[in-house]
């Protein structure tokens, strides 16, 4: 297969990433733009696969070395970065979700309560 | 691992990333789409690890170790309002990682000129350049966010002009480089332009149009990560950066739409600078502003039948979430029905009261999306405004000549009384002027919110 | 470009395809499931991609130029009746769209009216 | 044109094909996207006849101009009603081809054993095996529809075994040659086994379930172009055959959960067999059918306010579309409000009810959805049944014991009276009792739906 050839493969697969891309999101929520923005910006972490073929290589020159790590650094903090604070932020969102409240107004119930079960009512 | 293994493993990370893509955009399945992005990303560096080509080890993982603890730890030291901040610079250091692997290939590849295939050059060319603009661009945001630097727009006389010929130099770099000039100089050349052009790029873009604005540099840095791809020739960086690439800039321009505004007048039209006009229809306005005590406000709550809370930017800006929730429970105690309505682009970020008001564990139930909210407020007895104001403003229903005309917004005018806190009579993000706080149903309880709110609480308990 | 390597980016375009195709028709009305059958039945018409390739060949056996042209007269059957059918069924569809009886009950105004006009009530 | 310049140029057709999809999807731009998909497959066309490879033109001319009129002239000769079945035919063809394509790679490639790449045979197998199936289970169910052979399911003892290991022995067959054993006839036993499967497929399905068949089939083919693809190495085949392949699938599911059957009931469920007991509990039920003659039903319907006819597979059957509208008009000269309420799966295809009101030029705001119509029938006078029976049938809704229970059905016994059509107490498809006839709102008009409606005519112009 030539470079020629290669190269229309990796075309056709961009072309098909586009659209995939695109469709995928056309129907968010407006409350996940967030969330969902900064879980793409973790996925563009991937440059780190280019970073690591960059500093990996043997017999380099000093500009390369140095080039590559600080590539490996910057790509590393893209990855672990993104996945650690878009996870923050679904957390927040997934509390929302269990809610109910088990109306114990003045019942007392509260010392018989597991503290694992979802949300207990805002009745301080 | 041979090259063939190698694509076929990078396969389940294209996989992976797909998936991740699908569950995020549904909230019941956000989360997990987020870990499965994160085990993809696993697989595809140990299939990194396991390359041929792959010899220094420890350099990799020494970077590994330092980039990965900065990023862990910043990550979970943030605090959750400094959210679009942290993601501006994870994204930045993603744009300069692809310009500096370009920056690498070529020195590696290109040892005289004109040796390199036509679409390799253009890639590291397009690469350099893309990530370099993410990169400045992305921290300038960053130091926005962070208020390093002025959030205002910055504005001068020719700013297009410059900005269009510097962009021109840089392009011409790139393209003497694809015809087989191909000098070190050149190349340098060209990032240090193209970090200049994202500098530039962003200032005299507000502070509060950050969001739109990383989201689009999100979209940038994946696309170079696509051009690294067909750099090395390397199948899981070209579908991967290119998801990102196109969902990213839909993502914008679906932002863009919430806020009724469209992408090219975030990035050109330097809204939010100090409008001298929006400042002087204050006056003409000639209806009369009612200030009312924390008293009489904690009276109007108490006796209420139903209270409406409605959350906005000065709420994050108070940090009162806290207190809000406090405040709504003690008047559901006195048999108050409590909600809050949830403007979509409340705040500086989408989903930005969601997360506020979850950190604050402010129950599920009683958020309300916009319809919801609308449809309640004419059996509404208060709608306590706190720290909103454009997501409020009826002229977006009435006036046509408005800015945000058009812009749905949450009818707090048609509750039965509205009480708005807010520090001052200044605008909000749109810098223009709101008729509701001259409605005679309108009282202004004035000061920081968290104060405001705090005496609410201290008064109410008195009752 | 090995063949294995040629492979493995077919099958990444191969899966790729895949979730485009679950994509697209991810939220189809069922109005429209006939004529959405009919019309990628005509999209896989495009084994007349590969009827000609074999037909095409020089220097071919019987067995051989037989089969291609049985092939390709298939597939060209499959091709035009596909789009055809499709387009006809599309055809009955988009007549419910103008529709507007112009509503000339007995007041006389048919003249006067523009016929692009948005749709007027049937009073006939 | 040589290898790359005919890649790049095939990539045209891919996304030609990916937009036809997405503008297929929407009622608005359909039409256009069929046009589309076709300008892609010229282009196709085009590009292959420029390949270098591609000498013998004049056979491939013949063929296609054979092929070719014969699809043009079925298409445009066949009727509205017929359209299942064309589709059916045309899905056949293509599934043949792509299993002679492979016979001939095979004979082509493979004139000793053992020389063929995994891949390869692999994909030639999947190709002819898929393609076979295709081809002669569409054959099937055309001659079903097209009422050549029995429509009602034709079952047998020990069915699915035979089944079973008829398709284990192709499969061996399959194992056999890409193991290595590349003989001509093992290819040719293959061929012959699966299209002996195709037959035994689809022959126990009943005729009105094969749109879901088809559908099904369709996919199939869809497949088997993919695997050609992979043969051939070209890409063009094997994105636009996944395409279908995979659209396909989730389009079958849909139809099938639009019946709210699942794919497996379908395919393996002989649904629409005559079952005893169905027929037995018709006089169980005690009630008494009532009906009524041409008269009574005209004087009901021109002293209405509001009529609503309700279409269903009978109408097909009489083609009594023109005279229902005819019936229409006439009532709305008398100043009868008059609407239709389409069921999405009344008839035998999705869509059958619009497409065949459509012909009749029944105008577009007077079709009502199933939703739309049913918040209307607690204001309706008379609902005129035409043809129409399981969608109709309250069961779906009252009897946890119903087969079609859970169905959506249109809630016609909500009206004050109801009048249904029909040649006789028979069922409809799902072979099921229908109470809606021995409800006391309800008259029966026995008969031909368009011998019924053309009395109805001359009944309501001469009162
Ligand atoms: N959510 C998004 O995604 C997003 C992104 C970009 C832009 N935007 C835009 O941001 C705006 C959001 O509307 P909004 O109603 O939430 O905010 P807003 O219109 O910006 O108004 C915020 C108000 O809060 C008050 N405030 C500030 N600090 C305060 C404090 N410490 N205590 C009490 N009040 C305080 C300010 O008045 P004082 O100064 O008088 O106190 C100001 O009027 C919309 O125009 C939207 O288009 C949203
Ligand atoms: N639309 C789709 O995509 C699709 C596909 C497959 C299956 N189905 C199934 O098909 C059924 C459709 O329901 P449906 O209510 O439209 O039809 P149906 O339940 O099959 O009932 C049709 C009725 O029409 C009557 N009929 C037949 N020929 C007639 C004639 N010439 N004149 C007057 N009446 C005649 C029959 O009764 P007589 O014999 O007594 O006249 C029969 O009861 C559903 O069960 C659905 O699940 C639909």
């Amino acid at each position: 297969m030539s470079h020629g050839l290669l190269l229309a493969f990796e075309v056709t697969i961009l072309v098909l990433a586009i659209f995939l891309g695109f469709e995928v999101i056309s129907k968010v929520p407006t409350l996940l733009h967030t969330p969902l923005m900064s879980g793409t910006n973790a996925i563009h972490g991937i440059v780190i696969v280019g970073a690591m073929l960059v500093a990996g290589l043997g017999h380099k020159d000093t500009l390369t070395t140095v080039v590559g790590l600080v590539a490996v650094v910057l790509a590393s903090a893209n990855v672990v970065g993104g996945f650690v604070v878009t996870d923050r932020m679904l957390e927040m969102f997934r509390k929302r979700e269990p809610a109910k409240t088990p109306a114990a107004a003045a019942d007392g119930g509260a010392a018989g309560r597991d503290p694992s079960k979802p949300e207990v009512p805002p009745t301080q | 691992m041979g090259r063939v293994a190698t694509d076929f493993a990078y396969l389940a990370t294209i996989v992976a990333f797909i998936l991740a893509l699908k569950f995020l955009s549904h909230p019941a399945t956000a989360r997990r789409g987020n870990w499965i992005g994160a085990v993809g990303m696993l697989i595809a560096i140990g299939v990194t690890f396991a390359q041929k080509s792959v010899v220094s080890y420890w350099e990799i993982l020494v970077g590994m170790a330092v980039g990965g603890s900065f990023g862990a730890v910043a990550a979970r030291r943030v605090k959750m309002t400094a959210m679009p901040q942290m993601v501006a610079l994870f994204n930045g250091v993603g744009g300069g990682a692809a310009a500096l692997i370009s920056l690498a290939e070529f020195h590696v590849l290109a040892p005289d000129p004109g040796r390199l295939h036509g679409d390799i050059s253009v890639s590291i060319i397009l690469s350099a350049l893309i990530g370099s603009i993410s990169f400045a661009g992305s921290m300038v945001a960053f130091a926005k966010l962070q208020e390093l630097i002025q959030g205002r727009p910055i504005v001068y006389l020719g700013q297009q002009a410059v900005n269009g010929l510097l962009i021109a130099a840089v392009v011409a770099a790139g393209v003497a480089i694809v015809a087989g000039a191909e000098k070190q100089w050149l190349i340098v050349a060209l990032i240090l332009g193209a970090l200049l052009f994202g500098v530039l790029f962003v200032l005299p873009i507000g502070g509060a149009d950050m969001p739109v604005v990383i989201s689009l540099l999100n979209a940038f840095t994946g696309i170079a990560a696509a051009a690294t791809g067909f750099e090395l020739e390397n199948n899981v960086l070209i579908v991967s950066g290119m998801l990102v690439g196109a969902s990213g800039t839909l993502l914008t321009i679906l932002m863009g739409r919430a806020m009724n505004r469209s992408i090219a007048n975030v990035l050109f039209g330097a809204f939010g600078q100090v409008t001298p006009q929006a400042a002087a229809t204050a006056a003409t306005d000639g209806g009369t502003v009612r200030s009312a005590s924390a008293e009489d406000v904690a009276v109007m709550l108490a006796y209420a039948h139903k209270v409406v809370f409605v959350p906005g930017y000065g709420l994050a800006v108070a940090q009162a979430q806290h207190d809000v929730r406090q405040l709504a429970d003690l008047l559901e105690q006195k048999g108050v029905e409590v909600s809050y309505a949830i403007h979509p682009v409340a705040g500086r970020m989408p989903g930005h009261m969601n997360v506020l008001l979850a950190e604050a564990n402010v129950p599920y139930p009683q958020l309300e999306e916009m319809d919801e909210a609308n449809s309640e407020f004419s059996r509404t007895d208060v709608a306590l405004v706190v720290g909103a104001n454009d997501v409020v403003n009826p002229d977006a229903r009435n006036n046509q000549g408005s800015p945000i005309y058009g812009m749905p917004i949450l009818n707090v005018d048609q509750a039965n009384a509205v009480v708005v806190l807010k520090r001052s009579m200044n605008p909000g993000f749109a810098g223009i002027e709101n008729p509701l706080f001259y409605n005679p149903k309108t009282v202004m309880l004035f000061g920081d919110a968290k104060d405001s709110i705090t005496k609410l609480i201290a008064d109410v308990k008195t009752l």
